[in-house]
């Protein structure tokens, strides 16, 4: 696998960090790792860490999309961070960042969502 | 110096890295930056995916091909199916369409071809297949010390 | 699931690094050691560098053929030319010997094949081309976890 | 280019750090710079630091072989050292290290050498 994830969860906040590819063929584990998570154990909100993704193509941007959907019918959230300059450029193109809120670190991020003090 | 290569491979999603990375290494000997390497992955991984994913429906035993033929500073990649083709290119080049949202599709795979490639030439039939044609033109001004 | 992938082009030195990067991409849903990926990196690149040198005498305008297969747990490649061929097998084979010392040459090409791979198949005919048939074993203990 | 040549001179000695992939395309560059130091500033001896070489194949053995045999013509030396597990098992393969006196780092071998105290 091209793609790693790391899940860690907080209250109902569930922090992921992807690390290495995202395309078609890791987005179907991912998609199936974050639904599970997102059943499992009851998360709300997610925090996707992309500081360490180098690579994304239009497949992530669906399953990230797909997330955002499924977690906004639990009237959750969905807040990304740390990301670089040519996933960054995916995002902008597809318009995701007019409903998905960005944060410059993980940090940042839990705060917003009042989970870090 | 030009140079040629072609690649055939199963429809099978573990061959999008393959194929993405293997165009890849043919360029760098154009000394591409790290910005055009990048596009190029992911536009080769936007084609071979639509060929997956809507030209064989994840049907794995099909075979995709590319070829790519590099000149003095451009680079041509036809990625090509034999599968179901596209009905309306007009409609499927639109950003955000997409015939399988039903996948999660985002409907952006040839925005971003042409967003990040000179030309995009995308030639169908129906139940025939899909060749799509790209040109890349590499900025010239790039270093020569090793 | 097994896999398959075809590659062909052009005999020109540059193309050495696309070939060994392309199948060492292939084999990685393998999940092979670092290892694993180097040794079949260097047989690459001694099969293709012997059908640029010797195959084709360094006339850039011929081609090589590479076939992969993968099945469970082991990559059968085919590293193909269409060139001079090789008129006495058993001495190409020796440690160190070389028809082009010249070129400074080491002769080490089919020991390193034979040490890295499991399996090395030679079939070469004059005037008609050289094919190298390798195959390597995986070692299937490796971890379940990204 | 996948191979970065680093040329340092001291005295009669060349220092050559060599970085990234050196397969038979790397190989005729290298053994044309090479060749050049040697002629040009009448260098003698030959300090090849393989640290950061990733990958070798026979082409490799090659180049080096030849620099090996010019040097001596010249009543040189040659010296490999800080090199990877990877290009190390072709140098066994080959014999290498038979006639080419190995040492663990560039300070070890200058000291060799008599340049450096
Ligand atoms: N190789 C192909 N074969 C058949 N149909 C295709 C192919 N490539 C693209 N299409 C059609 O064009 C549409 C738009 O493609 P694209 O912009 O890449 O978005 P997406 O892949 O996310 O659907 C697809 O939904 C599909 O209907
Ligand atoms: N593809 C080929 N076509 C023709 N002759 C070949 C080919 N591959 C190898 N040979 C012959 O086999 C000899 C030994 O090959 P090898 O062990 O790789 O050493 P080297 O390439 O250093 O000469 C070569 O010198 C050449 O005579």
């Amino acid at each position: 696998m091209n793609l790693s994830m790391q899940f860690v969860r907080m209250e109902n906040v569930l922090v992921l960090r992807l690390e290495g590819e995202l395309d078609h063929h890791a987005a179907i584990e991912l998609r199936a790792a974050w639904q599970e998570q997102i059943r499992v154990h009851k998360i709300q909100h997610t925090i996707l860490n992309l500081e360490n993704l180098h690579f994304m193509d239009s497949s992530g941007l669906g399953v990230i999309l797909g997330r955002y959907k499924e977690l906004k019918q639990l009237n959750g959230e969905m807040v990304i961070c740390s990301i670089n300059p040519a996933v960054r450029r995916l995002f902008d193109m597809s318009g995701l960042f007019k409903i998905v809120r960005y944060e410059s670190n993980e940090h940042f991020a839990l705060l917003s969502l009042g989970v870090a003090s | 110096m030009n140079n040629e290569m072609n690649i055939t491979f199963k429809s099978i999603s573990a061959n999008e890295a393959f194929a993405r990375i293997s165009v890849a290494a043919f360029v760098s000997s154009l000394d591409p930056t790290l910005e055009e390497i990048n596009e190029i992955k992911t536009v080769v991984s936007e084609a071979v995916t639509n060929a997956i994913i809507h030209g064989y429906e994840e049907n794995p035993h099909q075979t995709i091909a590319i070829t790519c033929t590099l000149s003095e500073d451009n680079l041509t990649v036809i990625i090509e199916d034999f599968g179901l083709g596209i009905n309306n290119i007009d409609l499927a080049k639109q950003p955000l369409y997409t015939s399988k949202p039903e996948l999660e599709r985002s409907g952006m795979g040839f925005t971003i071809m042409e967003n990040f490639m000179d030309k995009v030439e995308i030639h169908s039939v129906p139940d025939e297949g899909t060749k799509v044609t790209m040109v890349k033109e590499f900025k010239k001004s790039k270093t020569l010390c090793n």
